[in-house]
């Protein structure tokens, strides 16, 4: 693996910055927030953002997508992670665009993927339920009636779930919680009857919702891939996942590291730019150290991505884990380092450790990566 | 001993006849304080009765002396007076700068004349006060400040901004830092003068945080007219006091005691498998955490007495300060691991408005208030390892 | 507790200060270490050490001993750690002293605690059998054979066993390696047909051996405490030794900093004392910091071991596990800070290093005792 | 790519014909290297012939000019060979600081007749080199050496002292960094020139390190008569010299390539626990490595394939021996928590003469020699991050 990008995905990656730098500063994010934006993003943005293939990004050309793999989706979501920039990209151009190309039927595929492309829809994945990231422990059930199914249980952390016009539900069709087995995956419309969505507006000013099913009836069609192999599907969809938030969290914390090292060559104490003071270079320059380690660990899971390579979930969850903590430390260490304005919300740096605190939470923290991959190492 | 024991005895009645029910349980969240002070409104009757009779009975500052408005008690009654407090659970009747920090700093630097002038009111929470020190342009070198206090015969005109005055907008008055000399080194010529905040050309405005809450303001002083009396020591005596209050101030945040064993609430949040945290590398994190939380906690303990023993703390306030900030942040850390997704709602009814994730963000200002880690580690360099340059 | 030492401790503290500083400073370890003497400790010492009654120092005043308690024990080890002086204080003043006075019966007591004050006598405690510690997995069998027993299995890491003149071993009677129940503790005589010795000589310069047992018979009366349930009295020995370890590891990491700080103030670089550089004050400040937990932790536990308080174990557990993290930041911070230099063998903080390595192994590192911790604190 | 994968079917048929089997084995211990030299004895027969069998090929230094007794390949030829050699656990042919520091060197900054004179034993194991850089009294300030070479005509007469020259006990020749001139700043005024390390008024005392082991040594020149034609470069050009070298030498350190998963080593150590590492702590710390282990790897081909797109690697080289060293470090200590007391023999055939413990010990100098830790970090503030007064 070279990782060093080409043609392409450099011009890609330049269009990018300039495109959310312009249109999707940190002052968008905060005009949302301080207006109580009801859905809490911009659908001009995202209409904009499909005009510009983002929202297709994943999705086949004969589709009305640019098709253009997991490196590109990375190189936007590093410069939305840059920017801060509120979006449905995650949940649907990733999350759904993934899941439905890889285990969608035709008419699925056809019903959905032209309007994620056109930025026409926006879908999200319901499928953790507790504090904390656990696939296996599925306990929203699908039963099966009449011709298809009831749903019933509680998701939470539904990203973009307050806005979508559909949900993919991760449901257990047979088996007990903390099977892999028996989980299926379903497209189901939030306007059914018994679905209750109820907006979580989080630290980071950004959008989640809490879904209750309550026997939510969806037919036979709704099934997305097969009936109680959905964590095959579910592991592509997370690989993706968590390959673009490292991928966002890469552009988060470098920004978060760049306005901190701008701050101290401006910043004097004691009679000196504080930059100069050698405890802070040291730690800055072993935070830089990281970043550089963060950057190839992206780039690596997103080529994976992309070759379909044997490694490639192993990659995405090593990718994830390193970023979730030094991202964690790229936060901490920006606000210790602004001192006091670090505290005030008018500086941006808070606003970074929210999104951090948020994003390395995301399909799994570091420490739930480092244990499923040194169970999958065999120790 | 006996003395003590009936000290104790009486206390434990007093308490249990005077203590309101309402007032026997911790804080929920930080607008059950009694902060007192000339708009203060009360919460409850309870609270306003406890205040009342803690007050008559000298409780809200118990080691002053009577005529200062306290109870004169010595070291000893009033670690009795504290544990039979909290045996019951019995809620601070009153929350006060005037008593953690001005009151000190009188005591030691003040006139008789402003002793009596000032302390009863504050122990009786009808002024509320605030403190003036940090500026702008000085942060951690809090002694490059630059508000200026000209000489105007019966009094001082002080110009200037202050950062960080918790609470200056719900103040009566302020005990404030001001340059009244230019021509020494930054140390000297500074003055602690009391003002106010009333006064004509005085403004408060609230700064707000990443945790979403404004306790801190930037303070504005413009033609400000301080009466010479108000000079509380010495012309030039202020980085003295300064420095006193910063100790006192450095060996209180660092005692700020954590509620709950984190491995308890992380349990509640988690849950357990097999009656282990379900996440093994949390669950040793914690460990380490609690560990370093026992082993700080037995460090206050030894130095106190040591300190008591006639050993002086000195720079060593600088070793609490920072190792008890730093901890905190780790323990703030490490409760947010454990809630996961739960703990990072903002606005809703279940997470008690995010009350979890904006007392971590909260954390994040211990280690940079009342000087930085940095500037701790600094002070233990120069003062304590006697390292070249520091 | 105030942690704070009385009168006597001080004076007990600044005879043993000048005693070890005067009789078995560093260079006496090197001594042995050069002239690769046999028993890897000085026996003229030992005797001394008794002389000053630090032999006996948990030995009841009518066995002969000055009886001071666990406080006195850890000031004299901590002076120990400070010279990393060799001796078998450990092995026979703490660990056979404080099993026999606890759980011996008279004529044990009668037999070995005035040879133990009097310093005629070396016993070693034969518990571990792989490299990491770990009581319960005793696999040492002791069959019942005529009046007594026999026994059978191989043993590692018994400091002082290749000099020892008893050795106490703790063997299973009952149950399955992994039970806490079933395990007895016996007095062995190491001459006894089929005792093997094999003296292991470790990083530190110091004293182990590997015994085995080859079906080695020994009397009923061998049996110290009562039969399977052997775990009751090595909790209080464990707790013992891990005080007293604790308190050797205080001495040694603080010396370890002592003479850091001491080469931070004299070497010079790029026309600076190195002790100027903000960077390394910043680090050598924190550990400061964590050193003065330390001795807070290591007097708690002790004052609890006199005490009988009820959570001494818990204590003792913590002190052992603060100062296994912390000595090993003094180790190897102390080794970087000294750069080159650090390396050689002429220099003592590589001596430090390697002492420091071996103690915080000693009855448990950090990750075993916070995994006991947590599961003796419900979580 | 035709041309290529010709060159790895000759290159793998050749290797097969000619490595002979003993020499298709990991070195097991640091007497397996094969360093040549005017005094060398092969360990073994096998080690002669594969040595002379890969100089005749030019293998010894495979990219170098065959005039020089290299065999001429390019870069994507050089690494099929590598990878051809691992593939077959080959052996590293020759160990030497001829190939891997003073050649680039001479490559850079020699004269054509230096290359001839001196190039080709190199290759050819017939004399062994050391480094003469740093000072006892200059340390991580390599630039303030003072072993000064006076112009005497003909010749510089060389007096001083150097310390940490690896092997000079067993050295033929040495490259040294000497001070021809006093008058500018420290940096200028050094020079690089070569002599043979059995002049009259050299001698070399092997120091003993904190593992036991002798590699390095202090080296004395009393009088040393350097002949002028041996100066590599301009006078006063030393420093560049010695930094290219610095450079390329960081590169190599941050390269150390781990042998085998840190994992499998502690699962082969500990055992599992119902497939797991029984200390959950431990567990969680390995895998922490072994991802940072993974990413370091990804990160330094990143900035391979960037150095040969043409960007320049630059400052980053000291990221890489920050990074690459300091996870060493913390990789032996886990290999030592997994091992526990057992890792801590010293002397045992068991353990192989202690070597876990000793390689733990050694890897302590990793953050220190070519440069500390801390200097790296400084070169990271100065010239990547820009920070002032770095």
């Amino acid at each position: 693996m070279g990782l060093v990008l080409n043609e392409d995905e450099v011009m890609l990656r330049e269009s990018a910055e300039g495109f959310f730098a312009d249109k999707a500063p940190v002052t968008e994010l905060r005009k949302l927030r301080d207006g109580n934006d009801e859905t809490g993003f911009s659908r001009e943005l995202w209409k904009e953002m499909a005009d510009m293939g983002f929202a297709g990004i994943l999705v086949p050309e004969e589709h009305g997508g640019v098709d253009m793999g997991y490196m590109a989706a990375g190189l936007v979501a590093e410069q939305m992670g840059r920017n801060l920039t509120a979006s449905p990209f995650l949940s649907t151009a990733i999350l759904a665009a993934t899941a439905l190309r890889n285990s969608g039927t035709p008419e699925q595929q056809a019903a959905w993927l032209p309007k994620i492309a056109a930025g026409d829809v926006i879908m999200a994945l319901a499928l953790d339920e507790g504090g904390k990231h656990n696939p296996r422990g599925t306990t929203v059930t699908a039963k099966p009636s009449g011709n298809g199914f009831k749903i019933s249980g509680h998701k939470a952390m539904v990203v973009d779930g307050h806005v979508a016009d559909a949900l993919i539900v991760a449901a257990r069709t047979s088996g007990e919680p903390g099977d892999a087995d028996g989980i299926s995956l379903f497209i189901v419309d939030p306007k059914s009857k018994g679905v209750d969505v109820e907006r979580t507006i989080m630290v980071d000013s950004r959008n989640a919702a809490r879904v209750d099913f309550d026997e939510v009836e969806v037919a036979g069609d709704a099934l997305l891939g097969s009936l109680d192999e959905g964590m095959d599907a579910l592991g592509t969809v997370l690989n993706a996942g968590r390959a673009a938030v490292a991928a966002e969290l890469l552009g988060t914390s470098d920004q978060a590291f760049q306005i901190t090292v701008d701050y101290l060559k401006e910043r004097k104490q004691f009679g000196k730019i504080i930059g100069e003071f050698q405890a802070l270079q040291h730690r800055a320059s072993h935070l830089y150290s990281e970043m550089e380690l963060c950057r190839s660990a992206v780039l690596a899971a997103l080529t994976a991505m992309d070759a379909n390579d044997k490694n490639t979930s192993l990659y995405c969850a090593m990718a994830k884990a390193k970023l979730g903590s030094v991202a964690k430390l790229a936060g901490v260490e920006g606000v210790q380092m602004h001192g006091g304005v670090g505290m005030t919300d008018e500086y941006d740096i808070g606003l970074y450790l929210k999104r951090i605190r948020v994003a390395q939470e995301l399909f799994g923290d570091a420490h739930y990566h480092m244990d499923q991959i040194a169970s999958a190492m065999n120790y | 001993m006996g003395h003590l024991d009936d000290f104790r005895a009486e206390t434990r009645a007093w308490l249990e006849e005077n203590c309101p029910e309402s007032m026997r349980t911790p804080f929920s969240n930080d607008g059950d304080a009694c902060w007192g002070g000339r708009n203060w409104t009360f919460a409850s009757d309870d609270q306003k009765i406890w205040l009342e009779r803690c007050v008559a009975k000298g409780y809200t500052a118990p080691t002053w002396d009577e005529k200062y408005g306290g109870a004169g008690l010595d070291r000893a009654q009033e670690r009795i007076l504290r544990q039979e407090m909290k045996r019951i659970n019995a809620r601070l009747p009153l929350s006060s700068f005037g008593i953690w920090m001005l009151g000190p700093a009188l005591l030691k630097f003040g006139s008789e004349e402003q002793k009596l002038k000032y302390l009863p009111p504050i122990t009786r929470g009808e002024i509320r006060w605030c403190q003036g020190y940090s500026e702008p342009a000085a942060g951690s070198d809090l002694a490059s400040l630059a508000t200026k206090a000209e000489d105007k015969g019966d009094h001082f005109l002080v110009n200037g901004q202050k950062v960080w005055t918790s609470y200056a907008d719900k103040a009566d008055w302020i005990f404030c830092l001001v340059r009244t000399d230019n021509s020494g080194t930054k140390h000297q010529g500074i003055s602690f003068v009391l003002f106010d905040m009333e006064s004509e050309g005085v403004e408060a405005r609230p700064i707000k945080l990443i945790s979403g809450r404004s306790p801190f303001c930037e303070t504005f002083f413009e033609n400000v007219k301080v009466p010479k009396e108000n000079l509380v020591g010495e012309l030039g005596q202020g980085w003295t006091i300064a420095k006193y209050l910063l100790t006192h101030e450095r060996e209180m945040i660092g005692e700020m005691e954590a509620p709950r064993p984190l491995s308890e609430v992380a349990a509640q949040t988690m849950g357990l498998v097999d009656g282990k945290l379900p996440d093994s590398l949390l669950r040793g994190k914690i460990a380490e955490a609690e560990i370093d939380d026992w082993a700080f906690k037995m460090t206050m303990g030894r130095l106190l007495s040591e300190a008591k023993a006639g050993m002086s703390l000195g720079a060593k306030s600088s070793m609490l300060k920072y190792y008890g900030t730093e901890l905190n942040k780790r323990r703030l850390e490490l409760m947010m691991d454990a809630a996961g997704q739960d703990g990072l709602e903002w606005e809703s009814d279940r997470s008690n408005d995010g009350q979890l994730a904006r007392s971590w963000l909260r954390t994040k200002g211990n280690s940079i208030e009342g000087g930085t880690s940095e500037v701790q580690l600094n002070i233990i360099s120069k003062h304590i390892l006697q390292l070249p340059g520091a």
